[in-house]
């Protein structure tokens, strides 16, 4: 069934123009800078939690190209995001700030996502569409299902212009290739599928979900073998190559944009690091891959592509790490002096249900 | 006023709240052209279109997850699931997302989202169309859960429901789906979510219920008042979640004996709660036992007819019940 | 997707020889007593239903084909059998009685199904591992699989010999096509094609589920579809075809048997009567496509083919109508006179519970 | 003996069972090479093979399905739910399917299997990977429900468990794991599943408690024997499920007093059982309110520090509470 996906690095060759042939230099800036961001704050966290200053970090690195190319495709801070715990540079190219990102590890009360009441990393943005997550895998891919639904009922309601860009108009959401061996996935897929939603589900694939291989989680070589089964496009990508996930990306929107349904995009990637501060891979994966993938780092393979074409330099990649470096150290300093929540209403039982009109 | 069945309300609340806001809609299995297995939303696709009342796929986690979604996208979801016996699969959406999302996200996202669905035993469904389930959901904070026992509340509380920020679980009395009848106002009114029903005055013994038992109590109340003089007091327990703790005690404190009536099983059903705050904080009032009549702990509710008959809380044994504690 | 399955009645026309043909008269004749009987009984029960004297009945008409096909093509009474509330002509040929499903329709403690606990024909009979059935559909994909798990196991641990044929040595289980929609669907068939366990799923594809038909349950054309994204053989056929159905099946056991993995066949087929007693189809389908299914009727068309080839006469059908006639008077009167359960034992909580060993 | 921890002794009855029946198997996320998130299971797939122990799919369902058809098949799986608050996706194969397994089938299918699941706050988990879901299941008749405080009950009780016919739920205190130390006999030996246990003697006061609140329920009630010499006793309701309603009574019936301890949410959790039990058979008894110390009505249990802090019942507050309850 592999072959029933739709490669688009093999139709690269073969056709002239890619979408991310057209992306400036300053885009493709912008794009190396929050991959870099990214990685320096995640960095930063695996210290913080050595240090016993913060008690949980999972990490979104190694993860960095697909996450910035789907935010880069889709209009941001508009489209819904549903995404997943890996998804921080997604989330930061998307809007979130350093700031916030650090208030969630520290579990302060300013922290966007939860307020301090979730564990880092389940991020949550109103005000950028991005949506709350939960730490169960799966159950946002049938809820993005119905972001999209909700979109498509919007515009046929006529309440909600189909060409207004300050409005959402399409869902996107995440998720490792492990959680899709969840009963949520399917049901979520077969919804976008039957009604034709304007809904994007990206699978970073990074080959294990923890200590579990691919093989022992399905019985096929992709997810993207998947998704025919559903009516839904599926797309298999490299995806520590963000040139080729912004190009799949951008299929997957331009498919949800106009109507054609549903795309499924499959990142191929690797988690070079422990599966969260709780992990020790040494168990299930061998040094010698881990290292082999180190070597496949999409930061340092998008960096050589600009420097190749002059679009950066070492004086620039210089700045950018002192910039950010800076935004690390300051947005830790904030997070680490904020305040904690309130305990009462943090435990008050009314908190828990949003206010009645009256 | 006319007099309407409980199924009549529901759909009559509706009706109209399709009417009057574009963001309702309904999804669920058969809610369509065939009007939902019970009828409940019988012509509402005729009326409102296909775009507003969705024959969903077979499959309840994915109806509530699409609900959840449309909900934060600013619609006011309707969802049927066909028997609250096949809920089971959308805890997780139900309980770890829709529950807990306002709380998670700090108040910056709300689910305003309505699940109905018929619950209760004596109509010959067997172990899976019969069961109670608002005392599983009652454990879980960040749910309301409704159990309308008059078509006037149904229709009432049914509204209150579909325009709550939060997601409501209502739950039907489907054996009282066209047996249940009663005065119901045409147009537009609320019954609040939250505070209990009086629904008959005594100074003997309460008795807590909800739903089809609500009747029932009512039914043995003026059993024992005929034949006995008992005056029980029937507190209609419409609102399962968030607790109405001052309602439940209000009549406490003035009767001193309590009896719960529920046809879910016995251990750990939504008794357990009542008894647990009357013996807490009514205790200077108790005067006698706290007493429950509950389904057996068994699997409810068992498909042949005389064992059927026998689970079911009656009201005949609600009376001897009565009578038990009023005596004591 | 429908041409990755595999199109056993395209292949048939060009090949020599199908499992088929080499069913003896007899055992043709078997096959059709007990699509006849299954008619029957389900007759009556209409029947019984409309004079207030049972308070539901659910049909297998029209399925007959496809679920006697299932149950000649395994070792019947010995494999597991994981059915659904359709499958009466399956249970009948795997070996329950006339007077056992009568007893389930009147509730009777007799009933080997559950006592007269459950609603009538959720089927169970420990004796011919037929396992018990629950009303929340598609719960019986993902068990079916952990039965097939306890097969290959069993083997492997060498509690079972894997040529002993007293023993169980493949799990069938089956659901409409409306069911395939639910999660456990998808978690079960994934565990079978990981595991690549002697699985076989039926789907009986009738085109509705109640009344949502399929464009609305899946966007596509067949379940079958599906099957390869699990590393699952998929497999179309006529479920109205008794014959075709059953070299689809033999097909799927052979795969069990031999270690080769699990099979989907998918029988296309349809519900000539509405879903339940409960029910009323005429909302949402017309009388001309149910009349035009109805000249389809499995039965007729089987009792054809073999009149065609001189096994069946009038004369055998007249004695064949005779005998199922009596058969469901016969069952009947025993069912409606045998006692119902007792109460206390029924509604007594230890009941609930096995007792423990000491 | 040799004083192992709680996770010691629970990775040893695997061990042990393993070794013993051949139809024992392991299924769960990460039991495998990674031994379990928690190690659990560590050292378990080198002794007896992946044939044995073996890594599932990251799908709950399947897990718990799998269980309950190898069960059927005659085996003796134990499932690992890696967090207790990742069973709901299995609520409809436990509750709908593995309990009523047995009745439904007028008891020919059984299922002996046992699912074992890390619950319980106070290790930074935030809102799932804290819950406490004990309550939700005691409502559902044909499960067991166990959770053992110390290393001997968890070895004895979770051997019990694997040979038991019936489905078993097996919550181990995670917080506990490594922090929970005790005697522990090697070799074979069980604890049957069933009877309370009354871990510390006293008249003045009974308080309920188990898993990781039974420690702190000790620790309190030392704290005010000491510093009020209040004799509290403690009884440790190591089953959850079915009911020891007599060992319930039986502590009562001595005191008149009873406060119980459970980290879940307050409303429907499993102290409201304990106090309904009381409240009706134990009415004659009753010597002062029955009091519940629970986690708040909540999402449990909230990340922050602070708020993770204040959540928990903590052994001052629970002496705190006994010192009210004993001035009644
Ligand atoms: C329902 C559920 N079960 C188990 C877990 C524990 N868990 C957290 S992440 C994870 C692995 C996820 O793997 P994958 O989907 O491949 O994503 P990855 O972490 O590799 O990006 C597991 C088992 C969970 N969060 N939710
Ligand atoms: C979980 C669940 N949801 C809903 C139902 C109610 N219900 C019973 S059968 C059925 C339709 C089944 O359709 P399909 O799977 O196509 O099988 P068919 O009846 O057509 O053979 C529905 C919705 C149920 N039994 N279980
Ligand atoms: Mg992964
Ligand atoms: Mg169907």
């Amino acid at each position: 069934m592999a072959d029933q996906s739709v490669d688009l690095q093999a139709n690269a060759a073969s056709e002239q123009a890619r979408p991310s042939d057209s992306l400036s230099p300053e885009i493709l800036l912008e794009m190396y800078w929050y991959m870099l961001l990214s990685r320096r704050l995640d960095e930063r966290a695996w210290i913080l939690h050595r240090q016993g200053r913060i008690p949980f970090h999972i990490s979104g690195m190694g993860h960095e190209a697909c996450q910035v190319a789907a935010a880069f495709a889709i209009n941001r801070g508009v489209d819904y995001v549903h995404p997943y715990y890996r998804d921080l540079a997604m989330c930061l190219a998307v809007g979130m700030s350093a700031e916030e990102f650090m208030l969630g590890l520290f579990g302060k009360a300013e922290d966007p996502s939860s307020g301090g009441r979730q564990m880092p990393s389940h991020f949550s943005h109103r005000k950028l569409n991005i949506l709350s997550m939960s730490s169960p895998v799966a159950t946002q891919v049938p809820q993005a299902a119905g972001l999209a639904f909700g979109i498509k009922y919007r515009i046929a309601q006529q309440l909600q212009d189909p060409e207004d860009e300050t409005q959402p108009r399409l869902a996107l959401t995440s998720l490792g290739e492990g959680s899709t061996s969840q009963g949520e996935w399917h049901e979520g897929m077969n919804w976008a599928g039957v009604h034709k939603l304007p809904f994007i589900c990206l699978v970073e694939n990074n080959i294990y979900a923890i200590s579990v291989p691919m093989h022992q989680q399905m019985a096929v070589p992709n997810v993207a073998d998947r998704a025919a089964g559903y009516g839904v496009e599926g797309i298999v990508v490299d995806g520590n190559d963000i040139l080729a996930s912004y190009d799949a990306m951008v299929r997957a929107r331009d498919r949800a944009y106009s109507g054609e349904g549903p795309t499924l995009v499959e990142a191929k990637t690797y988690r070079p690091v422990p599966h969260s501060s709780d992990d020790d891979d040494r168990s299930y994966r061998s040094r010698d891959e881990v290292e082999e993938w180190k070597r496949k780092d999409p930061i340092a393979r998008f960096q050589q592509y600009l420097l190749d074409r002059g679009i950066l330099d070492q004086n620039k990649i210089d700045e950018y790490e002192a910039r950010a470096k800076q935004m690390v150290n300051q947005s830790q300093s904030y997070a680490d002096e904020a305040p904690y929540p309130e305990i009462a209403p943090s435990l008050d039982p009314s908190s828990v249900y949003a206010p009645v009109d009256k | 006023m006319a007099t309407k069945t409980l199924i009549e309300a529901i759909r009559e609340a509706m009706d109209e709240e399709l009417e009057n806001d574009p963001r309702v809609f309904i999804t669920g299995e058969d809610v369509g052209p065939r009007g939902g297995v019970f009828r409940a939303t019988m012509g509402l696709i005729e009326k409102h279109g296909p775009e507003r009342v969705v024959d969903s796929p077979l499959a309840e986690l994915s109806i509530i997850a699409i609900g959840i979604g449309a909900a934060m996208a600013d619609l006011r979801p309707i969802c049927e699931i066909q028997f609250a016996d096949f809920i089971h699969p959308a805890m997780n959406q139900i309980m770890n997302e829709a529950a807990k999302m306002y709380y998670r996200s700090n108040g910056t996202w709300t689910v305003p989202m309505t699940i109905r669905a018929p619950y209760g035993g004596g109509i010959s469904g067997g172990l899976y169309h019969s069961q109670s389930l608002e005392a599983l959901f009652a454990h879980c904070p960040g749910l309301k859960i409704v159990i309308p026992s008059t078509p006037y509340d149904a229709k009432g509380l049914l509204k209150s429901a579909i325009r709550d920020p939060n997601p409501v679980l209502f739950f039907e009395a489907k054996k009282g789906y066209r047996a249940i009848k009663g005065e119901v106002p045409d147009g537009d009114y609320t019954v609040p979510i939250g505070p209990v029903n009086v629904r008959r005055a005594g100074d003997d013994v309460t008795i807590y219920a909800y739903g089809m038992m609500a009747h029932y109590a009512v039914e043995a109340a003026n059993m024992v008042a005929e034949q006995d003089g008992i005056a029980a007091e029937v507190v209609d327990v419409r609102t399962i979640l968030p607790v109405d703790r001052e309602g439940i005690l209000e009549s406490f404190k003035k009767t001193g004996k309590a009896l719960i009536i529920y046809e879910d099983n016995l251990t750990m059903g939504y008794g357990a709660e009542v008894a647990a705050i009357l013996s807490d904080e009514g205790f200077e009032y108790m005067d006698g036992p706290i007493r429950r009549l509950a389904g057996p702990d068994v699997p409810s509710v068992p498909y042949s007819h005389p064992v059927q008959e026998a689970f079911m809380p009656s009201p005949k044994k609600i009376a001897d019940a009565i009578r038990e504690i009023a005596e004591y």
